[in-house]
C-alpha cells in the first residue's frame, strides 16, 4: 500500500473510475493539458483523451450546465470549477438544474454528477480563493455534499460519489491536499455517503467537524493532552449529514463543540447546533458551542491568522465548553 | 445551403412564403407530401385550439398562470416537423406547437399547467427535455447533450427554443460559445417574438438582428420569417442535417409576434399599441398557410371544420383526463429529491403526515 | 391616513424616496413602461423618466453587476430581480461584490444598494416563482437582509434600506403583497433595521417568524384561542438579526417555536434555532423546534399545500413545543 | 476614424509600428511630444522592473503568488496612458503597467500582493476601481459606472481590462449588451494574450477575433497590434473621445503574449512550446518603441541606464514602504464589513481577542 496525499489519492480515484466505466468524464478549466491548477487531473487526459477529459471555456455556469446535459443523456460527468470561489458563477445551475432535475422530470431525467471543487484557507491565497460556502450547498435539496478529510477517505468518497445515481458537490479542504499522506489501498474502494467517521473516540465533549479542520481537531487533542477525552466526529457527507452519529456521540459525553471554517451566522454548524439543541436537549450539560470563521470575508494573507480556526482556537472552544 | 445565402448582417431574411401566401423562394421550397402540409396545418390548428381552451380554463381558474402561443405556431410546428424522432427537443415554456408536433400528450401539457410535476415525466419514447423556466438556463444543458453525442458518436441533432429576451442572459452566451468550440450537433432557435414581457427587442440588444451573434461563437446564423411554416420547416431541417453531419451548430432567428398577452398574468396593452398588434394579426401564420394551401387546392372549408372538431374532441379529451388525474399524495413531493428517501427526509415526511392526520 | 396594500406601500416608499433624493435610480425588466410585474413601480417611470426608471435586458446578472456600478459611484440604485427564483443568475455578484466592496476596497467604495424581490409561495405559482432562499442570503457577510411582513413596516423598511449605508437584500413576500391593507402614514417614515418587532405579547412561548408567516402565526393565534399564551416576533430584519429581542423573549416564555417557509435544514431558522439554544440554554423549558417548509423543491400547485406551512402547522407546532 | 478602416471579420489588425519599429500607418500616428514619449518608455521600463523585483520577492517568500506583466506592456501603457484623469479604469489582475500610468502608487500594488487589502484603498484622488480577481465580472460594474455617467450626464470615459478568457464568461456577455443598450462611454480592453492559464486562445472561443463579438451588441470592435504601444494609445485615445462624446462603446482587442508563467504558481512549460515563447519573445513590445525612439534620437544607451536606476529606485522604496508596513490589527478584519461594527460582529471581535489574549 503506498503512502499518497490527497492530490494522488484523488487522481487515483478518478483514474480509476474513468478505467472502470466509460461514461465517466472529467469537463473544467485546465484539467486537460495542465492537469488541473492543483494537479489532481494530472495524465488523465494522455491516457483517457480530449474526448473524455475536457479543457473547456472559462466559464463556470456552462462547464456545470453542459454537464448537467451529459449526465441527463447518461454520462457520468466529473466538473471541475477551479476554486469555490468561482462556484457562484455556476450556482443557478446547481440550484435549478442540478439538484432539481429529478423532481422536475418525476424521475424521467437525472443528473448523476460530481462538482468537484477546492475550497477552504490558511495557504496564503488570493482573495476568492479561500472560501467555506458549504452551507449554501447544504441548504439545497436534491444535492448531496461530501467533503474528505484525508488521502484515504477522499478516494473512498470520491469514487462513492462518481458512482452515486444523486448530484454530488465534492469539496476538497486545499490545506489538506498535500499536507499529509497516508496508506492508500490501491484498489479502488467505496466509502458510504451521508455517513460520519469517528476519528478519535472519548467521553467528555463531542467535537464536529470536517473537512481541514479534522487535522486542527487531532492537533488541538494532541497539544492538549489527556485532560479532557474528546470524542471527533468527521462528518464526511455534510448534507444530508449523519444525525444518528451525532447524536450517538452527544448523548454519551453531553458536550458538544462544532468546529468550521466558515463564517459562523447561518452556517453549516449552525444546522448541527440546532439539531443537537433539539433532539439532545436533555444530555446536553452545556450549550453546544461553534469555534468557526467569523461573519466577515476571508481577509488576504496578512491577516488570515485573524480568520482561520487554529489548534489554539479548538482548545479554547474545548475549554469554554466545558467549564460552562 | 439556406444559410450562405442570407446573410444577417446585410438585414437579409430567409423567407418561402410571401405574406399573401405566394412562394417566393422556389429553390428552398421543400417537397412536402399533401399528407405531411395537412399533417402541419392540423398541428397548427390543434395548436391554436389547445391555446385557446386553455385561456378559457385559466379564465375558470381550472388551471393556472400560462404562457399562450398564439402567433408562434408556423415557427413552432415547422421546426418540430423537421426533426427526427432521433433528434433532441429542449424547450422554454412557450412551445405548445413544438410540443405536439415532437409526439407529447396533450394530457401532459395540461397536467403541467393545472400544477402537476406529473405532466413533465416525458414519456420515456420522446425525446424531449422539461419545460425550462428559467429564461436561457436550458441552453447549456441541450449543448451538454451535444458533448454527449459527441464524447458517444451518436447521430443525432438536438433543438433547443428560447426567445429574443434568452439573448441576454450569460448562459446563452456560454452555451453557445461551448457549442462553437465543441462543434455540438445543436440547432439554436431563437423565436423573436419581438418582447420580452415588456421589453421590445430593440431594447434588448443593440445588434441589428439576432441571427447575427452566432457570429461571435464561430458559426452560422441566419434570420428567417417565423410565420412561415415553410421557411421554418426548411432551415430547420438544413441545419439539423448540418449538426447530424458532424458540421456544427446553428442559430436560427425566428422572426414573430406574440399576438398574445405574455402570460395569463400580463395585460399586453400597458405596453403596445393596437396598431402594431393589428399589423401582426394580419400576418398570422395560420393564415398565411392556409393561403398556399387552399391555392394547391389542399385547403377547403370542410377540411377546417374537420380539423377544428377533430382537434376540439383532443383537446376535450386530454383536460379531461387531466382534470381526472387524482392529486399527489404527499410522498410524491419526497420522492424524488434524491434516488432514495433519505433518512432525514423520511422524519420530515413522518411529520407532515402526522399534521396533516391530525387536521 | 390611507389603508394600503403592500404593494402600494411599497409604490410610494419608492417614489417618495426617489422624489427626496435624485441618486436614487431604479433599473430591472419590466420596471419602466410595465410597473413591474406585480406593479410595486408603477408609474414611476412616468414621473421620474426613462434615466432614473430603467427597463433592462433580461439579464439578472448585469442587473445586480451593473448596479454595483452605479452605488460605487455615487447613485443609490434600487435594483428589482423579478422573482427570487432568478436571483441565483445574480449570485456572484452579491456574493463577490455587493457584499465585500467595502471590505475589499478598504472602505473607498462601497455598494449602497437594494435589491428587491418578491418571494415565497402559496399563491399557485409556476416553478421557480416560490422560493424562499433566504437562508443563503443571510450567510453572505456585508449584506443586510430585510423582509417585511405588513404594509406598514414594508414602507419605513423599504425606505431605511434604501437610505442605509450598507447593501440590502430585501425580501417582499408576495403571498402578503395584495393580501392585506393597513393604514400606511402618507408621509415618508423610518423604521430600524436590525431591530426585531413584538407583534403580541405572551408569556408561554414564542413563535419567531417572518415575512408571510408572520400573517400565518396570528392566524394561528385566533384559531387557537386563549388556552397558551403566546409571543409573536417578526424579525423584520434576518442578517443580522436582533438576537437580544429574541432571546429576550425566550427567557421570559423558555419556549421557542420558529416558523418560516424555506426548507428546514441549513436554514436561517436554523441559525436561530442554535443561537437561542446556545445562549439561553438555561430557560428552556423545551427543545427549539421548527415548523418549516421540507428539504424538498417547492412543488407546482397542485401539492403546494403539502409544502406550505398554514395555521394548523403553527398549531400543531406549538402544541409539540408546549407538550414537551 | 481608425476603427471603421479595420474590420475584425476581414481579420485585419490595426498596427502602426511595424515589428521593426517602423512606423507603417502614417496616417494615424498620433503626434506626441518627445517628453511624452519618454514617460511611456519610462513606464513601460518600471512596469518590467517592478514585474522582476516582484518575481525575486516571490521567490524569496516576501510576496504572495502573483500575475506577472512581462509582455504586455504596449497594451497597458499605451492606453492607459491616453487616458485623461476624469476617466475610469476598471483593471483586472494583470494590469501593472496601466496602474503605474495612471497613477498607482507602487506601494499600493506591492501591498497588495503582498496579502494587505490595504493596498487596494485606492486614493482618493485616483480614478481606478480595485483590482478584480473573478475573471470578467468587474465589467458590469464598469458598465454601471458608464449608465451613471449618462444619467448623471457627466463627461468621462471608462476603460475596462480583461483577458481573452474573460471573453467566455456570462458577465462578459451581459455587461457589453448593456454598453450597447445603454450607449454607455465605456471602453473595453481586451487583451488577448493567447492563453487562459492553460487554455489557448483557439479552444477559448471559436470565432475568428475577438474584436468581432462587439457586432453582437451594436457597437465597434477592433483588433490591434497590443504589442505597439503607439498603436495601442491611438486607438483608445480615439475610442475614448468617441465615449465622451456620447457616441457609445468599443470594444478593442489588444492581440499580445503573455511572456511569463500565468501566475507563480503556474509552470507555461507544461502547455506551450519554446519556439512559440521564442517567437513571442522576439517581438518584445520593449525592444519595438525602442528601435522607434532610437529612429528618432531619444532613445540612447544612457537614458536606457538612468531610466533602469530610476525605475530600480522607485521599486526598491515601494517595497521598503509596503514591507515596513505593520500587519493589521484583528479589528481591520471586521470594521470593514458594514459601514459600522454591527453587535453580532462586536461580539465576535471580542472573542477573537479573547481566544488571541489567551495565547
Ligand atoms: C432567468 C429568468 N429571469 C426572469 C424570468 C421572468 N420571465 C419569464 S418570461 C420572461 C420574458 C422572456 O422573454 P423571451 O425570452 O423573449 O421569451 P417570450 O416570453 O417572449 O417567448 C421573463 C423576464 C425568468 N423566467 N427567468
Ligand atoms: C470566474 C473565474 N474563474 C476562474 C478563475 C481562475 N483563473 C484566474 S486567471 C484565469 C485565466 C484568465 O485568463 P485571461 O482572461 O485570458 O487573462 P490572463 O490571465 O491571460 O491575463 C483563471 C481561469 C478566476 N479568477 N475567475
Ligand atoms: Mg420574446
Ligand atoms: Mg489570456
Amino acid at each position: 500500500m503506498a503512502r499518497l496525499n490527497m492530490v494522488s489519492a484523488l487522481n487515483q480515484a478518478l483514474d480509476q473510475e474513468m478505467e472502470r466505466d466509460e461514461r465517466v468524464v472529467i469537463l473544467g478549466e485546465d484539467v486537460g493539458r495542465n492537469g488541473g491548477v492543483f494537479r489532481v487531473t494530472e495524465g488523465l487526459i494522455d491516457k483517457y483523451g480530449e474526448k473524455r477529459v475536457i479543457d473547456t471555456p472559462l466559464a463556470e455556469g456552462a462547464i456545470v450546465g453542459t454537464a448537467v446535459g451529459m449526465a441527463a443523456y447518461g454520462l457520468r460527468p466529473i466538473a471541475e470549477i477551479q476554486f469555490m470561489g468561482f462556484a457562484p458563477q455556476a450556482f443557478h445551475h446547481i440550484l435549478i438544474h442540478v439538484a432539481r432535475l429529478r423532481f422536475r422530470s418525476r424521475g424521467r431525467y437525472t443528473a448523476p454528477m460530481v462538482i468537484r471543487m477546492p475550497f477552504g484557507g490558511g495557504v496564503k491565497a488570493l482573495e476568492h480563493h479561500s472560501e467555506s460556502l458549504e452551507a449554501i450547498f447544504c441548504h439545497i435539496p436534491g444535492l448531496k455534499v461530501v467533503v474528505p478529510s484525508t488521502p484515504y477517505t477522499a478516494k473512498g468518497l470520491l469514487i462513492s460519489s462518481i458512482r452515486d445515481p444523486d448530484p454530488v458537490v465534492f469539496l476538497e479542504p486545499k490545506k489538506v491536499y498535500r499536507a499529509i499522506k497516508e496508506e492508500v489501498p490501491e484498489e479502488p474502494y467505496t466509502l458510504p455517503l451521508m455517513k460520519a467517521r469517528v476519528v478519535e473516540e472519548g467521553d467528555d465533549i463531542t467535537v464536529i467537524t470536517w473537512g481541514a479542520h479534522v487535522r486542527t481537531a487531532l492537533q488541538a487533542l494532541e497539544k492538549m493532552g489527556d485532560d479532557v477525552s474528546v470524542e471527533v466526529i468527521d462528518l464526511q457527507t455534510l448534507s444530508p449529514w449523519d444525525e444518528d452519529a451525532v447524536l450517538k456521540s452527544v448523548r454519551k459525553t453531553g458536550r458538544a463543540l462544532v468546529v468550521q471554517e466558515s463564517p459562523r451566522s447561518f452556517s453549516a454548524g449552525s444546522e448541527i447546533a440546532a439539531t443537537i439543541s433539539e433532539k439532545a436537549l436533555l444530555s446536553l450539560e452545556a450549550p453546544v458551542l461553534r469555534v468557526s470563521g467569523w461573519d466577515i470575508t476571508v481577509p488576504l494573507p496578512k491577516s488570515e491568522d485573524y480568520y482561520h480556526v487554529s489548534p489554539d482556537w479548538v482548545m479554547w472552544g474545548i475549554k469554554k465548553v466545558m467549564e460552562w | 445551403m439556406i444559410v450562405e445565402k442570407f446573410n444577417p448582417l446585410k438585414g437579409e431574411m430567409f423567407q418561402i412564403l410571401s405574406e399573401e401566401g405566394k412562394v417566393v423562394s422556389k429553390e428552398f421550397a421543400p417537397k412536402l407530401k399533401e399528407k405531411d402540409l395537412k399533417s402541419m396545418y392540423y398541428n397548427m390548428i390543434l395548436t391554436r385550439v389547445a391555446d385557446e381552451k386553455s385561456l378559457k380554463l385559466q379564465r375558470q381558474g381550472r388551471m393556472g398562470t400560462f404562457a399562450p402561443n398564439i402567433g408562434h405556431e408556423a415557427t413552432q410546428v415547422g421546426s418540430a416537423f423537421a426533426m427526427d424522432e432521433k433528434d433532441w427537443m429542449f424547450p422554454y415554456f412557450r412551445d405548445l406547437g413544438a410540443f405536439i408536433t415532437k409526439g407529447l400528450p396533450l394530457k401532459n401539457y395540461f397536467l403541467y399547467w393545472m400544477g402537476y410535476e406529473e405532466g413533465m415525466r416525458i414519456p420515456e419514447n420522446l425525446r424531449i427535455f422539461t419545460v425550462n423556466i428559467p429564461v436561457a438556463s436550458h441552453l447549456p444543458h441541450s449543448v451538454g447533450f451535444g458533448m454527449a453525442a459527441n464524447i458517444r458518436k451518436e447521430k443525432f441533432a438536438i433543438v433547443s427554443y428560447f426567445g429574443d429576451g434568452a439573448t441576454s442572459e450569460g448562459d446563452f452566451h456560454e452555451a453557445l460559445n461551448f457549442a462553437g468550440i465543441f462543434k455540438t450537433p445543436n440547432v439554436f432557435i431563437c423565436v423573436n417574438n419581438q418582447y420580452a414581457i415588456s421589453v421590445p427587442r430593440s431594447r434588448q440588444t443593440a445588434s441589428k438582428t439576432l441571427a447575427q451573434k452566432a457570429l461571435s461563437y464561430g458559426f452560422e446564423g441566419i434570420q428567417v420569417d417565423g410565420n412561415d411554416i415553410l421557411a421554418m420547416y426548411a432551415v430547420t431541417r438544413e441545419a439539423l442535417s448540418k449538426a447530424r453531419k458532424g458540421n456544427g451548430p446553428t442559430l436560427i432567428e425566428a422572426y414573430t409576434y406574440r399576438l398574445s398577452d405574455h402570460t395569463t398574468s400580463d395585460d399586453a396593452r400597458r405596453y403596445r399599441s393596437e396598431e402594431e398588434v393589428k399589423y401582426w394579426m394580419e400576418r398570422d401564420p395560420i393564415k398565411r398557410f392556409k393561403i398556399f394551401l387552399a391555392d394547391r387546392g389542399i385547403w377547403s372549408e370542410e377540411l377546417e371544420e374537420e380539423f377544428i372538431s377533430k382537434a376540439s374532441e383532443e383537446v376535450a379529451k386530454a383536460v379531461e383526463e387531466a382534470e381526472a388525474t387524482p392529486p399527489p399524495k404527499p410522498d410524491e413531493v419526497f420522492v424524488y429529491t434524491y434516488s432514495e428517501l433519505t433518512p432525514h427526509l423520511e422524519e420530515q415526511l413522518r411529520e407532515l403526515r402526522e399534521i396533516l392526520g391530525g387536521e
